[in-house]
Parts: C-alpha cells; structure tokens; sequence
C-alpha cells in the first residue's frame, strides 16, 4: 500500500523528457518533486506561467507570483508570464503534453467527477473542465477507495461530471490502472505488499485482469 | 496621444451604477484592482453582476463588496474561501454562476477581439453544457460559449502610461489583460503611472486603445493568500 | 474642384478629438498631414502599430518598423505594438472611431466595392474587408468619376463586393456626401466652384438633395 | 528547462517535405524567416501549401519559392508586387485562395487556440462568404471560419532563448506571434539566440512551448520594400 509521497513517486515515472506538465493541487504538486534525474519537464501553471519552480525562500514570498493554487512561488531560468487565454489556449491546443489531478470518481469508460457534491457549497471547476478536456494526456491521483469504503472506481460516475471519456491512466495507494480502450480498468501493477484480490474488492467498475500483475517498481 | 489620465479611483468608477456588470481582474487575491474595490464599497452601489475569476475572501478584494450585499450575481470559476460568500450562496441572497476558467478567460477575450462566441470542448458532457448548443469539429465534441458584454471592466497594472498602455508584472497579469480588452469602459489602475514614451512599445501587454481610464492607486496592500516558502539552505 | 490635398483636407475636419483611426492607402494616407490643431488623435496601422509616427528622416529607416503600406514609419512616445490577431481584434471590436478608405464603387445603401476588377489580376483584399465590415464610421474617400468618366456612386455596386452597408459618407473632388439611412446619397456639401448640377450629373445613384446645399469650407 | 536548438536552418527544415502546409511570418518582407526560406529553396521540395500574409517578391522571400515553383498553392490576404506570381497565377501553375487579413489571423490564432472555428464579420455579403456558413448574432451577420491546419510553422523573431521562448522587434511582430502558436511544429529562428534566464519572463511574446526547434539566423538582409523617408530639417 502507498501512501500520498508513493502515489507521487509512481506518477513521477510516467513523465518523459521534455514533457509540458500541468500538476492539479495536492498530490499531483508532490509530483514534482520526484522527477527523475536526467529528465527535463516544464511546469505549467495555468493562472498563467510555464516553467513553475520552487516555493520561495523565507521572506522572498512575491504577492505578484503565484500558482494556481494561490501559494507562492517562483520563476526558473526560461521562465515565461502570461495572460489567462493564452495559458488556456496553449491547454486546448494540446501543447500540454500531461496533466495530473485529483478525482472523486472515476468512470470505466474514462468519466472524472472531481469538482461538486450535490447538497454541499460548491466551489467551483476552477480550470479542471478545460484541462480535463482538452489534454491529451490525464493520469489521476487517487485514494482507492472513499473515507466511506466505497470504490472510486465505478462503472458509472454519480457525481457531477468533469468531463468525459478523458482520463488515460490512474494511480491509487493500491494499483496503477488504465482505461481499456473498450472500457474498464486494466490492471497494470499492484502496489508492493498488494494483492490482485484487494484491488478487485475496492474496485466496483469492471477490472481487466490479464496475466500475472507485477508489483510496482518505485 | 490621448490622455486617459483621472484623478483617482473615485473619479474613475463616478458613472458606475446600481445593477450594473463589471469585470474584475486578478486570480484570487493576485492582480486584484484594490483601489477601484474600495471605492465601489464606499459609492455603495447594488445590484452588480461580476464577473471574476474568484470571489476575494471575507475581509479582502470581493469579498468586501459581498459583506456590503453589492453583489446580487457572481460569474466565476472558482469561489471558495469566502464563509460570508458561503452564506448568501445557501440563503439564495446571491446567484453564482459557474464558468470553466478557460472558458471565462475565452469569453472575455471573445469580447475584447470582436468574436460574438468561441467554441471550447470544455464542459462537454457535464451540466455545464445545459441548454448550449454543441457541434462536433473533426469528430470532436465543442460546446458554442458567448463573448461577454460587460458596462465596465476594471484592471490593475503594474506601469501604464497617460495614454492608457499597461505593462502587467508576473503572474498579477492573469485575466487582467483579457479584461481589459473586454469592458465597454475599460478603467486601470497601476502602481506606477509614467509619462508616454517611457513604456518601450514593443513591451506593452495592453494597448491603450482598449484602456479609457488610467490613474496611479495607493497604498497597495497585495495580501498573499497562501504564503508558502521553504527554509534557506 | 478639390484636388487629392483638398479631399484630404475636408476629411481632416470629419476627425474628432480622442478619435483612433485607421487610413487606407493613397488619399487617406494624406488625412494625417492635415489634422487640425489641437485635436490629439491616434493612427492605428494594421500591421500592428497604434500610434503611427512620420517617416523617419533620411537615414534613419527601419526595416523591421513599417505600416500596412509596407512604407518606412516611425513610432511616437505612446506608441504600442501587437500582433496581427489583436490588431484586427480591436478593429473588430470597433474600438478603431473611423476608417479612411478609398473605393472603385459606392452603392446608395453603403455597399463598397474597392478589391477587385474581373479580368484583371487580383492581388488581394488585404484587410480591407475586416475594416469595412467591423468600423462604427467609415468615410470612403475617392474621385466621383472613374477614368472612363463613368460615375462611381451607383444604385448597386457592379464590381465584386468588399462589404456591405459600410460606408457612412463620401468625400469626392466634387461634394462631401452621406449614405441616408433609407438608401440614397444625401449631399452635403458642394467642392469650391462646383455646382449642383454638375455633381448631378456624375452621380448614377440615387441623389438626396435638401434645401441648399453649402460650399465646402477647408 | 527544455531546449530546443538546432544547429540552422537546414537542420530545422530537415523533415519539411513536398506537399506539406506551412505558415510563414512576416508582412510584406518585414519580419520574415530569411534563413529558412532560403534553406527550402536550396532542398528543392515542391507542392508547398504556404499561408502568409504576401507572397514575398520577385527576388526575395516566398518570392524566391515561387521563382522555383515551389508553390502549390497560396492563402493569403495581398500577393501584390510579384510579377513571376502573377505570371504563375495567369497561367494556372499556381493556386491562390484570398483570405481578408484579420481572417487570416485570426484562423491562426484559433489553431493556437484549440478554438476550431472563430466567428468574423469580415466578408458577409461578399465573394468570400460564399460556402461558408453565416449565422447572426445580436442583429450582424458573421462568417464561420475554420482554423488553419499547418504542419509547419516557421516564424522570425528577434530574441530567442534555448527553450524556444521569443521576442519580436516592433511591427516585424505581425503574424509571427499567432503562426507560432498554430503549427504541428514551429520553427523558429532568431536573430539573437540567449541563454535561458536572459529573457525577461513578463517580456516574452512566445512563451516556449509553442516553439520545438529555434536556431540563430545568420545574414540577415532585412529588405526595406518602400523606403520612405523625410528630409533632416
């Protein structure tokens, strides 16, 4: 089982070099830092900033330079600024080459419900419907399974869509997945000290199972 | 050149009215037109419809005017942090809608660049799409989203000159220059008013054109609201 | 009888104050030397240049700062550039006031014709078209009569059209004209020297004339 | 950072072959790419698609294509100043289709974009709308336009970074812009290439990652088409 700087690490191997990358907030920011040696990516931030680099040092806090997830941060060499359209132009044009956020619930058929609950405050979408539906690209970073125990990986989503028929790959504490291109979610790899039979219990979607899982290498 | 210079932010929003739909630049609390806020909170105006990437929080931006029930409809992609915002909201005092940020971002730019709507594949397949009009572009699905028509936007620069040119600094350009394009009056406030000539012309984000007001505001606060750092080495 | 400097001349008076306009090729090229004192305007060129400068002086040309007419220009302090997309943006968007332009053919209701001659080799409608279609005011600036000494101003346009129901007034060597709002050309004034009925004559299209008619005053 | 230098224009244009789509930068012959332009020549490739804004002339830019019959076919909104064009196009050896120019960027812009269609006034009632799709917004008929679908775009700017981010030098600025933004590919060459970190990141006019190849051009002519001047007083 992984905890959140597992699912992190995982994710981190899935990007190549000279990927564009646009991390959603919580354990896709953690992402970053585990960026393999040798592999250059860009960070995009999509309040409008390529080339995101670290939090600042103390007392070099900048009010003007921000992620989109409001926190403080700083430029890096190469580093370039610019407007809203533009940062959403480059994300539905697919220059964009991955994005990772968070979800609430997965679909089989690649469906991501990540931004309301019916019945309680809504905050809004923020860029999550743009992002979702336009990357080429979208792994999601997930708890398994719901503080209730229920399965986030459903054949149908019940919340509120974000978007449909986008997500490509998901990460959870128990298994790397990938949507089936028929539908369904291939098991790719179990989480160390995982079975293949505690993923079928936390998963409520149909799961592909083909030949051995390998356990992950991290 | 023309002169597009006020005195202040009074003079700048004096035709502002009651019921009215504004623009306001920033991303959360960055980029923010603080000068231009507080002088809507003391005109004491009502009925506005904003549009607004985020909605301040309780005590900042916005949500100053929120507490000062100004705001009957807020058009925005994201309004968390705000427990007064939160309350209005459940009561029915305030209508929100809620725009996918790029498309709030395209939908300003539609307006400032004369393209009566825009297509976006964001929101398709969600509620989103309600009532929209979809149409399928090499075999992709793309939801048809109105330009905006906004009586005033309001911006915040970082340098602009008295023919309206602005220079936006780091990421407080956000939906700023986007804005800007888009308001039937478009006013900016900046921290640093300067005479024409001293912008290079190659180095402007705004060109004064779209800008009919311009003054210098004071006492910039710029609250950062989430203040991350990592300790020196 | 106004000469290309006295058709010039007479549109200068049409330019308000705080006024961004936009001149096309020949004549209205001219405007610009004649903008009254006091009166503080802002040329846009399309190419993408608000505040368009004089030529430079000898010597001083710059290969990388021309206008729409591919002519050597200067910059003025307050000047701004952009790319081609925003520039016809803000045309678009009407916040060019008014656009000079000259024409083949006016049609009574404001049709314009100005790009294209059948037979002839087309070279192109540049952003003639953009302009005409998206400018609040446009003033067509143009001799009344074409080389064969066939009218210009016609019930309906014979060449192929560059927009339509564009043209607000007309400027000739003749009269100063507007398109009335019900179809029609309404005079306005008459050139120096030049009477009714000779501008009568040289006009094809339906003419409005109401009560008398004023000389020009340049 | 990713770095995106190749060695010249030769290499840049390696894979470009006959019958591909480009777009090319520059109005008239300000701002245009002379190094690749030149390198396309010398490869001899034919069956070109090439979007810009003029055709060069006689003996300069696209002209130098165009004299090599390169070119399969222009879109562009003024192909004046040519008379080996001309010749081409009389004769039927070349195909022209006109595109008023705020259309042309426009489409360009939209490819940048992601917007697969944009919606534009410019010629409703004219030759150019027909076939195409027109449809009225708030009383004004706009023409549906498509956008523009290039496998290269080849764009001149002044600066560049080893991680493709670009800055443009007054009005050579143009079309550059939107084309990079609207290729499969983009090539960019500059006339100063710098390091990373030498680029002011609010100054930048293309931020990178719309450029994958950038190189420094070498012997630029820069031609003046209408040299104007005024005398010294």
């Amino acid at each position: 089982m992984l905890d959140k700087t597992g699912i992190a690490k995982r994710i981190a191997k899935e990007i190549k070099d000279g990927y564009y990358v646009n991390l959603g907030i919580g354990i896709p920011t953690l992402v970053a830092n585990y960026i393999p040696e040798g592999i250059n990516i860009v960070l995009q931030s999509e309040n409008g900033l390529l080339g995101m680099g670290p939090f600042p040092f103390e007392g070099e806090e900048d009010p003007d330079l921000i992620n989109a997830g409001k926190q403080t941060i700083t430029t890096l060499p190469g580093s370039s600024i610019f407007d809203s359209a533009m940062s959403f132009g480059m994300i539905r044009s697919q220059k964009v080459d991955l994005t990772i956020l968070g979800a609430m619930e997965v679909s089989e058929n690649g469906d991501i419900a990540n931004w309301k609950i019916p019945g309680k405050m809504v905050k809004g979408m923020g860029g999550a419907m743009d992002l979702v539906a336009s990357a080429k690209n979208i792994i999601v970073a997930m708890q398994h399974v719901n503080k209730a125990g229920e399965s986030k990986l459903l054949s149908e989503c019940s919340l509120p869509l974000t978007g449909v028929k986008c997500v490509k790959k998901i990460v959870t504490e128990l298994a790397v997945l990938e949507i089936a291109s028929g539908g369904g979610f291939r098991l790719l790899e179990r989480a160390p000290g995982v079975s293949v039979e505690e993923i079928r219990k936390a998963t409520t979607g149909k799961l592909i199972i083909e030949g051995e899982i390998p356990e992950m290498q991290i | 050149m023309i002169n597009k210079v006020v005195a202040n932010a009074d003079e700048a929003i004096q035709d502002i009215s009651s019921g009215m739909t504004l623009m306001l630049g920033g991303f959360g609390l960055c980029g923010i037109p603080e000068n231009c806020i507080n002088a809507l909170v003391n005109k004491g105006i009502d009925q506005l419809t904003c549009i607004s990437n985020n909605a301040g929080v309780d005590d900042f931006g916005i949500g100053l005017m929120l507490r000062k029930r100004q705001v009957k409809k807020m058009i925005s992609s994201y309004v968390g942090e705000n427990a007064e915002f939160e309350r209005q909201l459940l009561s029915g005092e305030l209508e929100v809608e809620l725009v996918p940020q790029g498309t709030l971002a395209t939908r300003c730019m539609a307006a400032g660049y004369g393209m009566p709507a825009i297509f976006t594949p964001a929101g398709v397949g969600t509620e989103v799409a309600q009532g929209k009009e979809i149409r399928n572009f090499n075999g992709k699905d793309y939801l048809m989203e109105m330009a905006f028509d906004a009586d005033f936007a309001i911006v915040k620069a970082w340098k602009g000159d008295t023919a309206g040119n602005l220079i936006f600094r780091s990421t407080a350009r956000n939906f700023n220059p986007v804005m800007a394009m888009a308001g039937k009056i478009t006013i900016a406030e900046v921290e640093h008013l300067v005479e024409v000539g001293e912008l290079d012309p190659d180095q402007i984000h705004t060109p004064g054109i779209y800008v009919h007001r311009i003054f210098q505001g004071k006492d910039y606060e710029k609250r950062i609201e989430q203040r991350t750092v990592r300790p020196k080495e």
